[in-house]
């Protein structure tokens, strides 16, 4: 059967220093991207579901997302659900 | 001989690597800084541990396209001797210098221990002076030691003899429990195909006297004397190696 | 929040009682001023008057400390004390807390105290070579202990190892009474020529101040200062300000950064922005060089928009220092932080007119007599009462107690219990090697660092048995510095001096502030008779939860000297056939003992008794017999009581057994696993025997061979058979297995 | 002016090892969440962009990416471009 891919994105909280994003900004000025007026680095996190209906799959990884994958004191966490492989 | 120590803004290493090749080994080395080009004129150069800008976004990416790595590069393709040492491996691959990557160990937590490696081959500049199946202790420390690399990359170095070291047990036997950090094959250290640069997690450097970490790191530094030796300081010629007995 | 009021507007009474200020003070401020603060002077006053900064409510007890000695090269009052190690060297060490940033954030709380205490240390002009982690949790099956743990030791980890400074030792302990309140202790210690120490005294009229590292942020408004000046309960939740981030990549810049200028002659003062950032530092240099400064807001850099004179004031952001710099020096400080990609600027400027301007958008938002805040701050005698149920605490009736009908399970029970087994799965996430000078890695009693060059080397630890403090809160911290000092003497160094740090609770509870002072009088006793000054240390109180506080907890770290690196010795057995002696004498104390509350669940009773005497005599003999080469190893007998001391020089190195006969004379249990003090374990090779019973004779030192090092179990007598390579692994491993539940 | 917000999504290739993945999995499945038949943990990263059109952005971070923000070697990337904040 088709499976929920969950997409989870985990990101530094504003104003919570973001000392990956200041040193990968300062990497790209250096490499002449001087474009860049602002990095943020977080994470990305991919989760195939089986067995689990669509409504039912939002709440459950919410949970996930508090419970472990995001750290609520200093991170933000949106998740989306879409079609999986099987 | 001549060394030279590169310093990027969070190795920490540096001088570790320098206190083993000018104070024990009574070598000539010096700091090279990250946003030099000039290598002046080393016969080895080493990238050594640490934090090279904080691993942030990935161990090694960033000091990569540092400056001096253009001169590393080009030492390297002259035949000249790279030595990378924990995040120097990591810089080394990232760079595209070795093959294949170091990712977070599979423990996803940092390790600090004395680790038995053996040395897979004594055809490098860099194990000599060592005998093929001979055992190292050394220590290692890192929280992404973990090496992967692509099945067809792993066969090809397997192949062409490019693993250099593996960690193993007391009684050198390849098993699981001997690795750290989850590494493909247990694979410690690897060469690229020249031979002449290489890449490894345990710190030879910080086993240079019986009194802090053992005397093991000697036989691959001593090593690199030798082959320095015989291929006469400056000279930048590929490396023939005649294996050990 | 507070600070969205217009800049340089005088504020009220209630303003200035959500800033945590008492009628009282704010009255003294009205008298200071003649005249309403502004809400940013306001601000100013609530950090500065703090528990945390002004120590109001400890100065008066400190003093009482002993503070000096010939090896004294700076005593409390800087950022860090030094003390002579020879060769003209000086070694400059801190302890310091972090325990609520910890329990609100873990992993970064952690993190950024070591990076606060680093900072403390290269502020001097000193390298720092070494860390130690002294950490006190709540009870392994509390449901947030495994969390927390997990958190702190990785977090403590981050920094260490990212910043390239090994961690060489510290300690864990769980107990109940931290349910709520974990302790996060964090102690550096640097090298530095003993001429070229740098210290935080504004002077020189038109001077600049120069902010440099990092940019300002939101972090931790009211962070350190006012959340370590406050009991904590659900609604801290609620004012938890923006948790600090640890950049350890931008710290080792800077502690490279300044250690280069510290070559130079440029700098005039220096000191890191730690609790209260800008406002603390600017005004600790200015009180201690009696000079004034004037700051000009609008200079200093800033990580996020729109921020207010009152956020840039009181920000604690990481990885800041402030520095006064010779006139005409600006471009060359500028030049040094730019090869390390570092921000140097300059935001104000030293006067001679005592006071402290701030300015920001062309209003003077503070004009503050800086004595005011300093030395003129609020200093309180708070009333101090026994609490009266200490004394049935202290009592209790041993024969009560059924003796073990198992002795070898007891012992194993210990091995594998949360205080007892080992800390390798802690340590083992810590790099211990980098600088390359450790000699003694954690595990045994002390570690041991070569000093770079020199044939000499200190000794490192960090002791407190809180359960003896909560038990004779006097007779527990003396406790703290003579193991401290036993566990130096027990790799073979001379110890030379402490920096505490004082956890308490609430210190307007009178049975608190009764711990406290008893506290300070027993490390003061000690450190007297030990002839170990304590020369540096910081007091966290207000570490209670929903009226709960936790155990006393003065944590000591003491600093020892090795001559000659080569005498160092470890725990462990060497060789079968090898003597084992038991030095000190063994009396039927079980109070307070790691064996009653584990086997029993009993932690009542009278701790240990000590004789300093004894104690002084036993570390003489002790250096005397490791100078001259007598031993081949030593560990001090502590927690768990003989039995376990033996089972550690076994279950550690090269894991040999011992077999051990033991004069009976008192109950089995307490012979086994009481924990009288004073009393090491030696072995030695035989012919050396008579030598070491001659020594030991002269300088009056109990002195009984107790067997010999053999086989691959430890055997006690009919009493205990522990076959070593099995307790081995239950006692590695005995930690991880809790906390992975 | 208005500037570009850069969304890189940034993956670990199929067939490397992901060990972080593995662990988050396992950890997932201690806290009962059975239904996470797999995850792999990757890299968001934001970046504002000033002063590039949208078309020369594209190919811009791209090259980002090739230089600095994935190693080819282990992972893969995808780009988004959107409105910026200003
Ligand atoms: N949190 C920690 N970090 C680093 N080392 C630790 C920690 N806790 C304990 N250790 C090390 O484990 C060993 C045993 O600790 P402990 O039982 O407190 O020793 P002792 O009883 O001799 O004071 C010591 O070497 C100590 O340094
Ligand atoms: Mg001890």
């Amino acid at each position: 059967m088709g499976g929920i891919l969950a997409r989870v994105y985990v990101t530094p909280k504003r104003g919570i220093l973001d000392p990956q994003g200041k040193a990968v900004q300062h990497s790209l000025h250096v490499l002449g991207f001087g474009e860049v007026a602002d990095v943020r680095v977080g994470k990305y996190i991919e989760m195939q579901l089986r067995d689990v209906a669509g409504d039912a799959a939002m709440a459950r990884v919410r949970q996930m997302c508090e419970r472990l994958l995001a750290n609520g004191v200093i991170e933000d966490f949106r998740v989306e659900l879409g079609e999986g492989r099987s | 001989m001549r060394w030279g120590v590169i310093v990027f803004p969070g190795s920490l290493d540096d001088r570790d690597a320098l206190r083993a090749t000018e104070r024990v080994l009574g070598d000539e080395a010096v700091p090279l800084w990250h946003k030099d080009r000039d290598l002046h004129g080393v016969d080895c150069v080493v990238l050594p541990g640490g934090f090279s800008y904080g691993d942030y976004l990935r161990c090694g990416a960033m000091a990569k396209v540092s400056p001096i790595m253009e001169g590393v590069r080009a030492h390297a393709d002259a035949g000249g001797l790279v030595l990378g040492i924990c995040n120097g491996f990591q810089i080394l691959c990232e760079a595209g210098l070795l093959p294949g990557a170091l990712v977070r160990n599979r423990s996803l937590s940092f390790v600090c221990d004395i680790v038995t490696v053996r040395v897979e081959t004594s055809d490098t500049p860099f194990t000599m002076g060592c005998r093929a199946g001979e055992l190292l202790n050394l220590p290692i420390k890192h929280g992404e030691g973990c090496y992967v690399a692509d099945e067809k990359t792993l066969a090809e170095i397997e192949s062409e003899r490019r693993i250099v070291f593996r960690y193993t047990d007391r009684g050198g036997r390849v098993v699981p429990e001997a690795n750290p950090n989850g590494a493909l094959a247990n694979v410690a250290g690897v060469c690229n195909a020249g031979r002449n640069v290489l890449g490894l997690m345990p710190h030879p450097e910080h086993a240079v006297e019986r009194l802090t970490g053992g005397e093991d790191g000697l036989r691959i530094l001593r090593s690199v004397q030798l082959w320095c030796g015989q291929h006469g300081a400056g000279e930048r010629s590929a490396p023939t190696v005649v294996s050990g007995p | 929040m507070i600070a969205t009021a217009p800049a340089g507007q005088p504020v009220a009474a209630d303003a200035a009682a959500e800033h945590g200020l008492t009628p009282e003070e704010w009255s003294a401020i009205l008298e200071l001023l003649g005249r309403p603060p502004t809400l940013e002077e306001l601000g100013v006053f609530a950090v500065m008057w703090s528990e945390h900064c002004s120590y109001k409510s400890s100065r008066v007890h400190l003093r009482q400390l002993p503070t000096t000695g010939p090896q004294v090269l700076q005593g409390p009052g800087e950022n860090a004390g030094a003390v002579d190690i020879g060769g003209g060297l000086a070694a400059v060490f801190k302890i310091e807390s972090h325990n609520h940033p910890s329990f609100i954030e873990p992993f970064q709380g952690a993190a950024t105290g070591v990076g606060g205490i680093l900072r403390d240390i290269f502020t001097m002009g000193a390298r720092p070579i070494a860390i130690l982690d002294s950490l006190r949790f709540g009870a392994p099956d509390h449901p947030r202990t495994p969390y927390l743990v997990k958190g702190v030791v990785a977090g403590v980890g981050h920094y260490g190892n990212c910043i390239g400074v090994p961690t060489v030792g510290g300690e864990l302990h769980f107990d109940a009474g931290y349910d709520q309140n974990v302790l996060v202790n964090a102690f550096t210690i640097g090298i530095a020529p003993r001429d070229r120490l740098f210290r935080a005294r504004a002077a020189g009229t038109g001077n600049p101040v120069i902010y440099v590292g990092a940019r300002t942020g939101r972090d931790g408004i009211h962070g350190a200062s006012l959340l370590a000046s406050a009991s904590f309960d659900a609604a801290a939740a609620q004012k938890r300000p923006a948790v600090q981030v640890g950049d350890p990549f931008t710290e080792k810049l800077l502690l490279e950064a300044c250690l280069e200028l510290m070559q130079t002659d440029h700098i005039v003062a220096i000191q890191d922005m730690g609790a209260a950032g800008l406002t603390s530092s600017s005004l600790e240099m200015a009180g201690r060089g009696g000079a004034g400064i004037v700051l000009d807001l609008d200079a200093v850099p800033l990580r996020e928009t729109g921020m207010v004179p009152y956020e840039i004031l009181l920000s604690e952001s990481q990885e800041r220092m402030l520095l006064v710099a010779r006139a005409g020096s600006e471009a060359a400080v500028q030049a040094v932080f730019a090869r390390w990609d570092l921000e140097a600027v300059v935001i104000g400027r030293v006067t001679d007119d005592g006071l402290f301007h701030a300015r920001w958008h062309g209003t003077e938002v503070c004009t503050l007599p800086v004595s005011a805040l300093t030395e003129r701050a609020p200093v309180y005698r708070r009333p101090a009462e026994e609490s009266a149920a200490l004394e049935a605490l202290q009592h209790f009736d041993v024969n009560r107690v059924p003796e073990p009908v198992d002795c070898t399970h007891a012992l194993l029970t210990l091995l594998e219990s949360p205080n007892l087994c080992a800390r390798d799965w802690v340590f083992r996430q810590y790099d211990q090697l980098v600088g390359g000078n450790t000699v003694v890695r954690p595990g045994a009693d002390a570690a041991v660092v070569r000093l770079e060059g020199t044939r000499r080397a200190l000794a490192l630890t960090v002791d407190c048995n809180s359960r003896y403090c909560k038990l004779d809160p006097y007779l527990g911290a003396m406790l703290a510095v003579v193991e401290a000092a036993r566990n130096l003497v027990a790799v073979g160094a001379r110890p030379l001096a402490v920096s505490d740090c004082l956890n308490y609770g609430n210190p307007e509870r009178p049975d608190v502030m009764w711990q406290f002072q008893q506290g300070i009088h027993g490390i003061r006793d000690a450190c007297v008779a030990l002839g170990t000054p304590v020369v540096s240390g910081n007091v966290s109180f207000y570490n209670e939860t929903d009226g709960r506080s936790i155990p006393p907890t003065p944590t000591i770290a003491m600093v020892g000297l090795l001559d000659d690196v080569e005498t160092f010795l470890t725990p462990w057995w060497k060789a079968e056939g090898d003597l084992i002696v038991l030095l000190g004498r063994s009396r039927e104390e079980l109070g307070g003992s790691e064996y009653l509350a584990v086997l029993h669940g009993i932690e009542r009773g009278i701790p240990p008794w000590i004789d300093l005497d004894a104690e002084k005599r036993l570390h003489r003999f002790c250096l005397v017999a490791s100078q001259e080469r007598l031993l081949r190893s030593a560990h001090d007998v502590a927690e768990g009581g003989l039995a376990v001391a033996l089972a550690e020089c076994s279950l550690g190195g090269p894991g040999l057994g011992a077999r051990i006969t033991l004069e009976q004379g008192m109950r089995a249990d307490a012979l086994l696993f009481g924990e009288s003090q004073s009393r090491m374990l030696v072995s030695l090779r035989r012919r050396h025997l008579g030598r070491l019973r001659d020594l030991a004779r002269r300088e009056d030192v109990p002195f009984t061979v107790l067997g010999e090092v053999r086989g691959s179990s430890l055997v006690i007598g009919d009493l205990i058979d522990l076959p070593v390579e099995a307790a081995r692994a239950r006692w590695r491993h005995a930690l991880e297995r809790r906390l992975s539940g």
